[in-house]
């Protein structure tokens, strides 16, 4: 078990963290995800041991792990970890980083030379880099020096595994396929893992548990689920969701948006902090959109995105600027089309909701 | 002198002194090396342990060690009497009167025993004989406009036996300060020390210079297009002296090396490696004059010591940094 | 993918004690200050005291009467402009041969390599002594500008110009060492992005690309700086009959004078020598404040800059030209002269001989005795700076605090102070370290290998320091995070990273080491003399032509060891680069 | 216009690219995609003069810029860079990068101090790095990085901006701010832009044309609906829409499934090479999925990802895997879970349209 009590990190006068409370359980799998910048790097490179925190501690399995007058070095944690910037060694081929990492993790010191070279051999063809074990990093594009990172980081099976974006530089495809050996590694070995993303979908998708950080700070702490459906906070709803914040008043048990009082909004689940500032997250894909002025709140295309199966359009409303998603099946909208916006359907499923369940 | 324990038993060997000695010396390795091996030949109980360099940094390291607190040398063997001079006012030199000093004229020897020189080293004019077709006669010819820019001489500020040099020459009536202040409207040319005097002769930089006998005679017996010449107003010496210190903590076998190096066999030796021996009766090596056929120019040894460090600065300014 | 001094600065903090409590860490910090500080200061502060004592009181009078006299503001001046002349000479041409030689494309760049060495292993006096004859009123220089119209005269050697000059072509290859690997080490899309942007050959040179190398070329500035103040030998030479006095050679006139204030005045001097040397190295530190350094990638061999073939061809003509005459000249003059009989005969068949060989191996037992001893200390003493060395650069670069460099100038005076000043202090220090108590180190070898670490472990520090700014920490951090630590963390990832930086430096200490002379020259005793010792007695006997067979000898051995050195580094590159 | 002909490179003897035949148009937006280690690092850097092609040539305006014996140098292009690996120069600020570019750039050269300062305040403020102006790339986090590679490049309006996964390190919300800047940009300067992506919805929101790469080669090359809708390979079938490739044969408009030959499915545009390879493609979302087993394909559940407005299936099928999407408001599926696959109903519309307009 990992706690993080009341960490605060800086860089000379800047606050990369302020105040940081986390905990994680052994085995828990625990996203970290926030926008560029906001800190999440840094509370990695504390878990690590690379630094000592400012103010605060941290607390692994019991004992003092990191306060700002002692720290326990990282080859002592029993960790893994990908780096953001690869951090490969230019010296040693992709077969080598494995080796190493189990020739000296505390884990796997004791394997023998066969079982080792098995290992190797296993780990490398699960991120798929067997064809490339005798190159060096020079001669590897961005994606596969990720994977040699990967690799070299799981293959001793550590107690806690440290990623920091460790997909960010792989396709899709390769993307959904390591995201699923991470959690087929999470189920096997029953690792703690912590995973630094910028991707929601990715947090979302993988994790136990996901730490919104937003500017040094945590904004929320939920399972996936609660986290998009149930925001705590505007960022939080924006950033998850890409929450559309719409301003009005709360009454009872139903929303009147501020501009369009002739609206009546049903609670899906909006938490207290939204509720007591006046607002009422509209998710993209609640949106449904007609071409033309009619019935509802009116606005102009500004941008149309195309993304396959849907279309991401930002569409002016009065001096805002909304986001709605739609099936690429519908009818196709330009920029500068004047559209009329409703709550969809699957809304008005989620309105009867609460005042069945709640 | 580490190992000096053992000196005090004066005992069992076949001479009757055992022990180390620690000879400190500016003679060529060669011939130190000849010195201390024929001396142990005679007194195979005697381990001589050789420290060769410079003059300069000979004296400089018995001073470091004095400073530091205790003086490795036993017997010391460096260029000129000043330098010993100079540690007998500082009281660092024993008093020991040769038996085998007698046979050496007396102004070679210190009164009161503390030095006794080795060897007769004049400083005569090398000539470079593919250049020069008349030997010159006088130091004149070291001022003289034929020569302008062709002359060579040790710089007195590096060399101690230089430095000897400049405060007798300039301490002779007819040659004084005016005779370097013409070296330098001659534009002579300033080397550090005497091998590389005979280096630029030698090569034909220049054609003459200002060097130790001892060198141009060897360098003529090899081959060298050289010759010495000994000027006729008189030639400075420098005697090689040797001393004991004080504090030596092998007094005995000091005194037999010593006496040793001032023996008839010792000084034969010296007149073998090429030098002229200091004791009177015996031959100088081929292309030397003995002390007999010189005309050794002198000076007042304590009076030089005073003067020394003005002599160096004066011909600093008459050489004046540019 | 970048990193710079702040950020290591910041994770300094876990280290190098990083699981002792904070105050242990100081406790041992200052301890470990404590000890360089007795090893490498204590030493040169006894000079120091000596230059503030009189009869048993302190005082100021030395420096009173020292600094009133003009020729102590004469020769600092001449020093001044000595070393600032002479040390941008050398980071000039170290530069650029270094810059040429990771860049561009020209052949036989290994060979070159071997040959930039050169000028700095021949014994200096060889060196100037060869300059002097191709230069001189019989040379070839005076033969060829007369044949030339116009009346042009063969520059004079014996002025602060050739001072300057002859400084500048021997400390070069300092500087040239220190920044070959910089310049191979800068990532080639940093380059790449700046010709995106418009930037054009010259501009990205300009801005870019001698930034990055900015820790090679101060570095490798730094010691030829430190080179040229301490040198004895050039200006001694060139400047004597100049009447041109710099602070190393006045010292040593002053120190081979007499009367009881000669010591005095000598330490005075040096005092003035030291503080210039501490100049020296805070502008080194200027330098380096501003700038930041790459990460690793591994050092790019590849060429980065194509020439038309004819321009190729004549870029590499004139290196030749230009290492053959600094290089090889001198080397060819000393070897004739090892074979000629006697100075001055013609340089004709008869007159050649082996004998000069023949007395210095076989007749005179001390040579051979030399080469085996110089041998021994110097493979000694390299692998102890190699170590301690290594060890302190690395303390350096992960803690950039006051104790670090402190330390760092500690290490840096004893260098900078001319070999015959610093034989003193050894002698000072070591022949009783404790009043009354002398352990014998004085008088045997060990002087020898005590004084050898202390003056040159900065060399071996600036190596690995700049080594060690070439390396991202996430390199470390990853072997950290893999369970590596300790000494296996230095053996498989950061020494193999190093390797390059490492072997520069220690190939100074090496090269230095073999052929050190003035320290030698008051500390050896009988069984311990070294090479230069021999060397510089034959040298004083007047016997120059043993001298030149001698160092004939050890040059050539040099050089083959060069050879067998390039033989070893193309095999590491195969192995463990993989020659790319 | 930029002509690339015939163009292979090799790595020693490693062939990076193959025969790469592409056509830029002056104003075009091209996305490159294709998975990790495709080549596509490798073809823009050979677009922007570090490297001679090993064979083929590459015409710009007309001229020769690069053939396996000349080449343009890059500053004598007019292009602008995103490094994938950013490539920042760590002596400079953020402020100086962009300085450097307007300083030597032929488009900006003539700028005065002033217009320059103000430019480099525009640009870095567009990226949202201007309170960061004054700091060094050290003191950044990755996202940070990458947006200074993208302000450096695109600050002096080249003709050509080529980009290396310019938002990869970014995390939603700060990359649609960013393809918007990009498309803003694009459409002011027009300038062609190469933007080298991994992430297809990347590639299909924003380009003019895609040019799907693997293993070195051209797969295709089309609009981006196109390639969504009627892929012309297995490869960007499955690459690009994720397609499960479904096996039988094809009778004259329709699709019989080999393995339920009770199945008919219409023709939604698949193509030809498709077609003659005996391969219908169905898309994740074009599933329609029940639980318990019933009328059509059977399979079992194995992984469950949850995405937030959807979740992702993998469906084992016999001995295939296959990918279904379901929105997340139907009843959620447990890993083991029996279930049903039908051709869902957005298909059953597709499954119509050929017969009108076809
Ligand atoms: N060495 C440093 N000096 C000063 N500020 C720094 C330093 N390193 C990071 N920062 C700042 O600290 C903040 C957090 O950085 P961190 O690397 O943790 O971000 P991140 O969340 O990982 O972002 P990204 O997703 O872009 O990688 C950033 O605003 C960054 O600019
Ligand atoms: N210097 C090199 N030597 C040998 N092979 C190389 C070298 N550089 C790249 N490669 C190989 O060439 C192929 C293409 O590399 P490239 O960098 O173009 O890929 P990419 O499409 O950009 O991949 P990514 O999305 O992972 O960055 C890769 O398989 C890579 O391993
Ligand atoms: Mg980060
Ligand atoms: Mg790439």
């Amino acid at each position: 078990m990992i706690n993080i009590q009341q960490v605060t990190k800086k860089y000379g006068s800047f606050t990369a963290l302020e105040g940081v409370d986390v905990t994680i359980d052994r085995g828990e799998f625990v996203a970290i995800l926030g926008p560029s910048g906001c800190g999440k790097t840094t509370l990695l490179k504390l878990l690590a041991g690379f630094m000592k925190p400012t103010d605060g501690q941290i607390e692994m399995d019991g004992a003092v792990a990191a306060s700002h007058r002692r720290l326990l070095p990282p080859e002592k944690r029993n960790i893994g970890m990908v780096f953001q910037s690869f951090a490969l060694w230019p010296h040693m081929t992709v077969a080598a980083h494995v080796e190493f990492a189990l020739h000296h993790h505390t884990n796997s010191k004791k394997m023998g030379k066969k079982d080792r070279d098995a290992r190797v051999k296993d780990v490398l063809q699960m991120v798929g880099l067997e064809p490339l074990a005798q190159r060096y990093p020079a001669e590897l594009s961005g994606g596969q020096k990720q994977r040699v990172s990967l690799a070299r980081a799981i293959a001793a099976l550590p107690n806690v595994l440290l990623m920091d974006e460790p997909l960010s530089a792989l396709d899709v495809e390769l993307r959904m396929e390591m995201r699923k050996e991470i959690q087929s590694i999470h189920r096997q070995t029953n690792a703690s893992i912590v995973f630094v993303t910028h991707d929601q979908g990715e947090a979302l998708a993988m994790a136990d548990k996901v730490i919104v950080m937003n500017k040094g700070r945590i904004e929320q702490i939920a399972s996936p689920e609660i986290l998009y459906t149930q925001p705590e906070t505007e960022f939080v709803a924006q950033f998850v969701g890409k929450c559309n914040l719409i301003k009005g008043v709360w009454k009872d048990d139903h929303f009147v948006p501020e501009k369009y009082p002739w609206e009546r909004w049903g609670d899906s689940g909006v938490r207290k902090t939204l509720k007591s500032r006046g607002l009422y997250p509209v998710r993209p894909e609640q949106w449904k959109i007609d071409r033309g002025e009619g019935n509802g709140i009116m606005g102009r295309i500004l941008f149309a995105q195309y993304q396959g199966k849907e279309v991401h359009y930002t569409v002016q409303v009065e001096n805002e600027k909304w986001t709605v998603h739609t099936s690429a099946d519908e009818s196709r909208l330009q920029p500068g089309d004047h559209v009329t916006l409703s709550l969809g359907v699957s809304n008005k499923q989620e309105e009867l909701q609460p005042a069945i369940s709640g | 002198a580490c190992s000096g324990e053992e000196e005090a038993s004066a005992g069992d060997g076949g001479s009757g002194v055992t022990g180390t000695v620690d000879f400190y010396t500016s003679q060529p390795d060669a011939d130190a090396q000849a010195l201390v091996d024929a001396f142990q030949e005679k007194h195979p109980e005697v381990e001589v342990e050789v420290f060769r360099s410079g003059t300069e940094e000979v004296v400089s390291k018995i001073q470091a060690e004095n400073e530091a607190g205790d003086i490795q040398a036993d017997v010391l063997l460096v260029a000129d009497a000043v330098t010993f001079e100079n540690f007998k006012e500082e009281d660092m030199l024993l008093s020991y009167e040769s038996p085998e000093a007698e046979a050496i004229a007396a102004s070679f020897v210190d009164p009161d025993g503390t030095y006794t020189g080795t060897k007769v080293m004049a400083t005569g004019i090398v000539v470079n004989t593919n250049e020069v077709d008349e030997l010159p006669d006088s130091w004149n010819i070291l001022t003289d406009e034929s020569s302008k820019g062709k002359t060579v001489m040790p710089s007195p500020l590096y060399s101690g036996a230089a430095a000897y040099n400049l405060s007798v020459l300039t301490r002779q009536e007819d040659m004084g300060w005016e005779f370097y202040e013409q070296l330098k409207a001659n534009e002579i040319m300033i080397t550090q020390g005497n091998g590389a005097v005979l280096e630029g002769v030698a090569m034909g930089e220049q054609s003459y210079g200002m060097i130790v006998d001892y060198l141009a005679a060897r360098a003529a017996k090899e081959g060298s297009p050289v010759e010495l010449v000994y000027p006729s107003e008189g030639v400075p010496v420098i005697t090689e002296p040797v001393g004991i210190m004080k504090n030596t903590d092998n007094e005995e076998a000091s005194k037999a090396f010593v006496d040793f190096i001032l023996s008839e066999e010792g000084q034969k030796l010296a007149s073998e490696l090429g030098y002229t021996p200091i004791r009177e009766g015996i031959e100088a090596p081929e292309g030397l004059k003995t002390l007999d056929e010189m005309n050794v120019l002198e000076a007042e040894t304590s009076e030089l010591l005073k003067a020394r460090e003005a002599d160096k600065q004066q011909f600093g300014e008459v050489f004046g940094q540019e | 993918m970048i990193t710079n001094q702040p950020i290591l600065e910041r994770r300094e903090k876990a280290w190098p004690f990083s699981s002792v409590s904070f105050k242990k860490k100081h406790v041992y910090g200052w301890l470990g200050l404590l000890f360089v500080f007795l090893v490498f200061m204590l030493p040169v502060l006894r000079l120091v005291w000596l230059s503030f004592h009189q009869e048993g009181a302190l005082t100021f009078a030395h420096y009173t009467e020292v600094l009133r006299e003009r020729s102590t503001w004469q020769t600092i001046q001449h020093t001044v402009v000595m070393v600032f002349g002479s040390t941008l000479l050398a980071m000039l041409l170290g530069t650029v041969m270094a810059w040429i030689i990771a860049y561009v494309h020209v052949s036989g760049k290994r060979i070159m390599q071997l040959f930039i060495f050169l000028p700095f292993i021949i014994p200096s006096y060889i060196t100037t002594l060869a300059w002097t004859q191709f230069f001189s009123g019989s040379g070839p220089v005076t033969a060829l500008l007369e044949w030339l119209p116009g009346q042009l005269e063969a520059p004079n050697l014996y002025s602060m110009g050739g001072i300057i000059f002859m400084l500048g072509l021997s400390h070069y290859p300092l500087v040239y060492l220190f920044t070959v690997n910089v310049f191979r080490k800068i990532p080639r899309d940093l380059e790449e992005a700046a010709a995106t942007s418009g930037a054009s050959r010259k501009q990205t040179l300009r801005k870019l690309v001698l930034p990055l190398a900015l820790p090679g070329i101060a570095s490798g500035g730094l010691l030829a700086f430190l080179s040229n103040l301490d040198n004895f030998g050039i200006p001694a030479f060139l400047g004597t009959p100049a009447n041109i006095r710099v602070l190393s050679t006045h010292i040593y006139e002053q120190a081979i004078g007499f009367g009881p204030t000669a010591f005095s005045k000598a330490a005075v001097l040096s005092v003035i020598l030291g503080t210039i040397a501490l100049g020296g190295t805070l502008i080194q530190w200027l330098l380096l404040r501003k700038s930041r350094v790459t990460e690793t990638v591994t050092s790019d061999p590849e060429p980065r800059f194509f020439l038309s073939t004819f321009r190729k061809r004549l870029l590499e003509f004139s290196i030749w030209a230009f290492l053959l005459v600094t290089g090889l000249v001198p080397f060819i003059t000393m070897a004739a002269l090892s074979f000629i009989k006697a100075y001055g005969v013609p340089f004709t068949l008869e007159n050649l001989s082996f004998k000069n060989y023949a007395y210095v191996f076989l007749t005179d037992s001390k040579a051979t005795a030399a080469l085996s001893n110089s041998l021994q200390l110097a493979f000694v003493t390299m692998s102890i700076c190699l170590a301690a060395g290594t060890a302190l650069a690395y303390m350096r670069y992960k803690n950039k605090g006051g104790m670090s460099r402190m330390a760092e100038i500690f290490i840096t005076i004893p260098y900078a102070l001319p070999g015959t000043v610093f034989a003193l202090c050894m002698i000072f220090m070591w022949m009783q370290p404790v009043p009354g108590w002398n352990p014998g180190i004085y008088g045997s070898i060990w002087i020898l290998f005590i004084a050898y670490v202390t003056r040159f472990l900065i060399l071996q520090m600036r190596g690995s320091y700049t080594a060690f700014l070439q390396i991202d920490p996430s390199m470390e951090e990853a072997a950290r995070t893999s369970g590596a630590k300790g000494w296996v963390k230095w053996r498989t990832i950061l020494l193999p990273l190093l390797l390059p930086g490492l072997v520069g430096g220690a190939l100074l200490v090496f090269l230095m080491v073999l052929t050190e002379l003035t320290v030698s020259s008051l500390l050896w005793s009988s069984g311990s003399e070294t090479v230069g010792v021999v060397i510089f007695n034959y040298e004083q006997s007047g016997y120059s032509t043993y001298s030149t067979a001698f160092s004939s000898v050890i040059v050539l051995a040099i050089l083959l060891g060069g050879l067998l050195f390039l033989l070893f580094s193309k095999l590491w590159e195969r192995k463990v680069l993989k020659g790319k």
